[in-house]
């Protein structure tokens, strides 16, 4: 076990404290004419810098949520704030990772990285050093100037983590980002993102199948229920960030993932 | 020099067939004249009398039967000049054949040219007491191999269909009769027509138009070695086996030039008789005097002009280019 | 039920509403002189032509008739050619080098150009007709069927092997099935191509038919009733495709959630009364799937 | 419509020169037989005139007499116009459509109409409306090569993954850039096949203008020397209208491959090595 | 915790008592001419009715030693024998489940569960009623009559997994057959496959990307590495089988996890 209670800057203080970069009141959605209630009743704050994981199972509404996050879907009701905004459309400050690659097959890595800098304006030189940058950082500097159906589907989730990366958005969503993946290549990437939205201090919310690495990443998980999609509970994860991937076998780890099965268990 | 344009609406592409065109065109005539021909050839079942009528055409090559159709119909059409005199439609057997009478057509098989060639046949079945229910009839296709092999092999015991149809058949060596009856022969030919009002704006050039056509019509009564000449220049193509092209030329000219002494003259009394036939037979649905669209005035104009100088201007182009 | 029916007449009743809108326009535009009423007449003289041709008059139908004996015929023999050499060409390399050529060349010569020949071989009846369709319509369902028989998925394949199917089970249970929708595909460019080979034939050489009816409309001076002969090779067309296209709905049910439905209520329906049958009579009847 | 029209990848051993020997000597063989039959009198020369001959033919069209040139080149142009006209239409219109929901559910029984009606037929209507100069020639073609590459844009362009879309949308881009960098590359496969299908039609398009109305061109070639029962040139121009269709379908594959390299292997890798170069001139020995 | 070692009927006497049912000596794999080393120096035994787990990073050669097991691709040296018998093609005892489930569009559940049966040759009204049975057995009785579109990505996994069990093949591969699910569906799939194996006593080899799942079902796990693909280790779970999923939650349980990323760890 490294670090403790104690040590931790305390993810329960960062959620009192400082203003909300994302902030829910009363959020709802329905589709087909309110016969499908999607998300209901959702009401959260998310402080600068926190990382937030998403469980449930599948359908209870974690895409849907996070796609009126990102500005891709319209509320039915309530509020949603990004930044003191209210969301009305897809803004600059969210970028969000999807749970296919989505890569573009006829560019490359670079290319593919480069696109949200295309299309936010020019791309400089800078631009392209960065992305090769980020490229390495992905372990992908190889494989730069290979073309999506050249790599595993591993290499090119990485890919799109890197793109992600790229928008220099503080805020970023993650839609089962590494549910392809093996668990090493996953446990790697896990590692090497807590360290990089450490480091630009970016606000991310991720939603993934896996409580352990729901746990392992996050300040705090959200665990929904299905039909209607609420949050039936959120659980506060006391370790500081980062952490290593040794802190799952610990006895504290185990504890919180029977309570995050609990929490299902009690509403699922 | 400014010419003024002549839209000529035409069945076929330009060829020995039309080589009064032609040969007006290798001498200058059209350009004496100050027009300039645009050829419209075209095989479409749209009906040259639309072109007419919508102005894409000045003057437009008619069989009889399109005349009188139009004019029934109450189309305001002047039929100025009448081409390929000796061209009507008829009734065709192969060189070979035993059949000598439509008569003998009871119970055979006759093939059509085109569906329009139907009235020619019912008409001629008709001279000699027969009916459609006689005979069994096959549309065979424009001109052609599939035409050609008709005859050749007699799969059909006879064709009705119009003399530029058999012309190349027959240059080629494949033998034909005709054993057109005398109600069917007995018929109008081609004919060059004008919307009524085209007379008014553009009778000068329309004149011209018939006038330099006449002279290389002319041309060949006296001279048939210039207009081959010519004709070989002009449409090469058709004479890639000269022989070939020396007997279709032969055949155009029998077609083309005209037998009555004005060239292209017009006949009233035939346009008079081949109407109760087509009446009978549902082509047209009343009868119309022939005084309401012939218009003689341009046939005349047309054949003013000086046969001697014609002559001379020939002998002299032979001279310079044979 | 109720809700059903208004959910198909809304967007009929729209589809009509665009399509008053639109002969409207040519009216007004025929109206105003925009359009040349000789060549291209006004919608009511096409609709009274259409009157005259199928209920007045009933000319029609014969030609009609025939021009579509003519484009089955020949949409039937271009299919199973194109099946055939497709086939041939997905069981051997070789074949299929030395085939496909001859095939692209076939698909680009002009059918126009090859209608003496049709003719020469096969008479001045619908045989011709329906040689030229078939000509000109094997290709789409050759070059479908060839690409969907050979690109079957790896894995199935693999499966398939793994439990020591034949090549000829592989081929009837897998390679078949999964290129059917594809090969459908094929089909609805071959019926309507068909129908494009019959009428150029009919255009060079025919007694009845369609093409035939156009021309001697057209001839006669009466454009109202040539456009309405015109009107009805595309009927002839949209009837040709939707019944490709009920057939794709029938034999590839597996695409349509609808269909699917009900075939699969059937068999479970089969089933159960078998179960039934069998409880009675002991014996059951054996009876391959 | 077809998915694609190429005849899938070409088999191992495709181009080898044992391969083409073969394909010569098949050839050889083929025109041999039908000599013989013509000779043995099984053909009827009227419809299949000695290979001989039309060897003479071609000699005699292309060098002797040479007049096959200009019709040549006017069939060509009114093609090449045709297929670019009708094909940029079809592509555009595809776009509209396929940008615009609604537009497309109101026009494709309009659309499914115009290609089941023969253009054969609709030619002289043409002829009439737009009369009789080139307009009407590239008309005909133009509405024969509409309909493929229509279909084909729009099947590509519904067929983009929406979460491709969607990551578009999140990342700000404008329609138009979704629609450059997205939806058009996206179909571009799908495309480029319509494309292929549309110039295969092409030239029977010409023909058919060219048989309808006009003054030149292989088509007015083919009816003078049929007219004529001149048959060995007549195959001539038919056999150079189908060598020069093939030609243009094999090239047109050809630069599918170039085009859409991403879904080939060995072609995916040449391109990669290529833009590793390009960096490396451009950014220095970087990566 | 449920077993101990003591209780266990013990993999590791299974491992030394009783003939393999496979055995693999010096067996090797290249691929491109022998530029490629998919499996190299594979050498091991599996005794009847025992279930080994299979994991290793992306592209170290489990899949190319499972098909080479099924008779699927040849080997390139050494020898490979199931049942005393070298490999030469596919045969009837063995039977293989790939990641996706392969089901066929056009048959129903019941159909494509009967398929190897038609394969094998006529279908009788026993092998109906079997079939139905193993639908019942994947909870799908009611599916029986759907067509794979009709049912989740779960739902035709089961059908699969009902599949391959109809083959009657007492070798059973499956190459990550649960790799698309989410967490909870494929908990529960590994229970009933574990009931099922142990009832039809089934040797099974089954490859995974997640460790945790590879402990809980297996009796031994291979562990490879990549480039050359070798076995690296081989690790024995000393617990009876069949096992109660909360048996994940025992530290004996986190120290086989341990011990499995060790040996990755000391090769990988
Ligand atoms: N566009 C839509 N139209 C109608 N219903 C929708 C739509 N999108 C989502 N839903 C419904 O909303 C609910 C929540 O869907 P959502 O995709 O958010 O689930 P999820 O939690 O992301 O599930 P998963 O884990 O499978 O991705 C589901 O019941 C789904 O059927
Ligand atoms: N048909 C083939 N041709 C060439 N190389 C191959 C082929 N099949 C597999 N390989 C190579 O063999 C190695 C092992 O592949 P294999 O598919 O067995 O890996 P794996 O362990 O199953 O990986 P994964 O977990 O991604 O499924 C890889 O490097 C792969 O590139
Ligand atoms: C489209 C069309 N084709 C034929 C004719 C009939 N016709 C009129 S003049 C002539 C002889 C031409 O050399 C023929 C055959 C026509 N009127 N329109
Ligand atoms: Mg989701
Ligand atoms: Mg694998």
């Amino acid at each position: 076990m490294m670090s403790t209670h104690a040590q931790s800057a305390g993810p329960v203080d960062a959620a009192l404290a400082g203003p909300a970069v994302i902030a829910a009141r009363d959020l709802r959605k329905t589709f087909g004419g309110g016969s499908v209630v999607a998300v209901e009743d959702a009401n959260f704050e998310i402080r600068p810098g926190e990382f937030i994981s998403l469980v449930g199972p599948s359908g209870c509404g974690k895409s849907t949520l996070l796609r009126m996050v990102a500005g891709l879907l319209d509320r039915t009701s309530g509020s949603l704030t990004v930044h003191d905004a209210e969301v009305r459309g897809p803004h600059h400050s969210v970028a969000m990772m999807f749970q296919k690659p989505t890569l573009l097959d006829w560019r490359t890595s670079l290319e593919n990285v480069l696109l949200p800098t295309e299309i936010a304006g020019r791309v400089t030189d800078a631009d392209r050093h960065r992305a090769m940058d980020l490229l390495e950082l992905a372990g992908l500097r190889d494989f730069a100037f290979s073309f999506p159906t050249q790599l595993s589907g591993g290499m090119q989730q990485r890919v799109a983590l890197a793109r992600l990366l790229q928008t220099g958005a503080d805020i970023l969503l993650l839609d089962e980002p590494f549910g392809a993946l093996d668990e090493f290549t996953r446990e790697h990437l896990n590692v090497e993102l807590m360290r990089i939205v450490g480091e630009v201090n970016a606000t991310t919310l991720f939603v993934t199948h896996n409580i352990a690495e729901a746990i392992f990443l996050a300040d705090r998980v959200f665990v929904m229920t299905p039909r209607p999609g609420r949050i039936a509970g959120i659980v506060e994860v006391p370790f500081e960030r980062p952490r290593p991937p040794s802190i799952q076998q610990g006895a504290e780890f185990n504890a919180l993932v029977s309570r995050v099965r609990q929490t299902f268990g009690d509403r699922g | 020099q400014d010419l003024t344009t002549v839209n000529a609406v035409m069945p076929k592409q330009r060829s020995a067939n039309y080589f009064p065109l032609i040969v007006g065109e290798a001498l200058g005539y059209f350009e004496e004249e100050g027009i300039e021909v645009n050829l419209l050839p075209s095989d479409t079942p749209i009906p040259f009398v639309n072109f007419l009528r919508n102005g894409q055409a000045d003057i437009a090559m008619l069989d009889s039967a399109e005349v009188l159709q139009a004019v029934a119909a109450g189309v305001d059409l002047r039929v100025v000049y009448e081409v390929m005199q000796t061209a009507p439609d008829g009734i065709a057997v192969s060189g070979e054949s035993d059949i000598s009478d439509v008569e003998q057509l009871r119970g055979e098989t006759v093939g059509l040219v085109s569906d329009r060639d139907r009235v020619t046949m019912q008409i001629a079945l008709d001279a000699r007491g027969l009916t459609e229910d006689d005979v069994t009839t096959v549309v065979v296709g424009e001109a052609g191999p599939t035409l050609a092999a008709a005859f050749r092999d007699q799969t059909v015991a006879a064709i009705a269909g119009s003399g530029p149809d058999w012309l190349a058949i027959q240059a080629n060596g494949i033998p034909v009769s005709l054993i057109t009856p005398e109600e069917v022969s007995n018929k109008p030919g081609n004919t060059f027509a004008v919307a009524a009002g085209t007379l008014e704006e553009k009778g000068d050039a329309i004149e011209g138009y018939l006038r330099a056509w006449s002279k290389g019509m002319y041309v060949a009564t006296f001279a048939p070695d210039v207009v081959a000449k010519i004709a070989q220049d002009a449409v090469p193509e058709e004479w890639e086996d000269p022989e070939f092209g020396q007997q279709y030329l032969e055949n155009a000219i029998r077609l083309n030039v005209s037998v009555t002494d004005t060239l292209g003259g017009l006949n009233a009394d035939t346009w008079e008789s081949i109407q109760p036939g087509m009446q009978k037979f549902g082509l047209i649905e009343k009868q119309v005097a022939p005084s309401d669209f012939l218009e003689p005035g341009p046939v005349e104009a047309a054949n003013d002009f000086d046969r001697a100088e014609v002559e001379q201007e020939v002998e002299a182009w032979r001279d310079a280019n044979m | 039920m109720k809700d059903h029916l208004l959910s198909r007449a809304v967007p009929l009743a729209k589809h009509l509403l665009v399509f008053a809108a639109l002969i409207a326009f040519w009216e007004a535009a025929a109206a105003i002189g925009l359009i040349d009423v000789i060549l291209l007449p006004e919608p009511h003289q096409i609709a009274a032509s259409i009157w005259d041709l199928y209920v007045e008059n009933r000319t029609i139908y014969r030609h009609f008739f025939i021009t579509l004996y003519e484009a089955l015929g020949g949409f039937l023999v271009g299919g199973a050619l194109g099946l055939a050499l497709a086939v041939g060409s997905s069981l051997n390399d070789s074949f299929r080098r030395y085939v496909s050529p001859y095939a692209i060349l076939l698909n680009v010569t002009p059918g126009l150009a090859l209608t003496p020949i049709v003719i020469a071989w096969f008479g001045f009846g619908y045989s011709s007709k329906i040689a030229l369709g078939a000509i000109v319509c094997f290709f789409p369902v050759f070059v479908n069927t060839l690409i969907a028989l050979t690109r079957s998925d790896a894995e199935t394949l693999e499966m398939f092997r793994s439990m020591g199917a034949s090549e000829r089970q592989i081929f009837w249970k897998l390679r078949v099935p999964s290129a059917l929708p594809m090969i459908f595909a094929g089909f609805k460019i071959a019926i309507t191509t068909a129908l494009v080979g019959a009428v150029v034939a009919e255009f060079s050489q025919a007694t009845a038919g369609i093409g035939v009816l156009m021309q001697r409309l057209s001839f006669s001076l009466d454009m109202s009733a040539a456009i309405a002969a015109l009107l009805s090779m595309s009927l002839l067309g949209l009837i040709l495709f939707t019944l490709i296209e009920l057939l794709d709905d029938r034999i590839v049910f597996w695409r349509r959630a609808a269909r699917m439905d009900a075939v699969s209520r059937k068999r479970r329906a089969r089933w159960t009364g078998e179960r039934e049958k069998q409880s009675g009579k002991p014996q059951g009847r054996r009876r391959s799937t | 419509m077809t998915d694609s029209s190429d005849l899938g990848p070409v088999p191992p051993g495709g181009r080898t020169r044992g391969v083409i020997a073969r394909h010569v000597a098949i050839l050889v063989t083929l025109l041999a037989a039908w000599e013989i039959a013509c000779r043995m009198g099984w053909l009827d020369p009227l419809f299949f005139p000695y290979p001989s001959a039309i060897l003479v033919g071609f000699w005699r069209l292309y060098v002797t007499q040479g007049n096959i040139w200009p019709h040549l080149g006017l069939t060509m142009a009114e093609v090449l116009a045709g297929f670019l006209a009708g094909s940029a239409l079809g592509i555009a219109l595809a776009v509209c459509v396929g940008l615009i929901d609604r537009l497309r559910r109101y026009l494709k029984p309009y659309v499914i109409v115009l290609e089941a009606t023969p253009r054969i037929a609709i030619g002289p209507v043409i002829i009439a409306a737009f009369g009789f100069g080139w307009t009407s020639k590239t008309a005909i073609v133009m509405l024969v090569c509409f309909f493929a590459p229509f279909v084909n844009t729009l099947n590509g362009m519904v067929g983009v993954e929406p979460e491709k879309v969607s990551m578009f949308r999140s990342m700000g881009a404008s329609k138009l850039q979704t629609f450059r960098k997205l939806m058009l590359p996206s179909a571009l496969p799908e495309i480029s096949a319509g494309l292929r299908l549309a110039m295969a039609s092409a030239l029977g398009g010409a023909l058919v203008a060219e048989f309808i109305a006009s003054n030149a061109g292989l088509g007015v070639l083919i009816t003078q020397y049929t007219g004529t029962l001149n048959m060995s040139s007549a195959f001539v121009c038919v056999l150079t209208l189908s060598a020069l269709g093939y030609f243009i379908f094999r090239s047109m594959e050809e630069l599918d491959r170039i085009l859409v390299f991403w879904t080939d292997r060995d072609r995916t890798a040449r391109v990669s090595r290529r833009r590793l170069a390009s960096w490396r001139a451009r950014m220095g020995d970087d990566a």
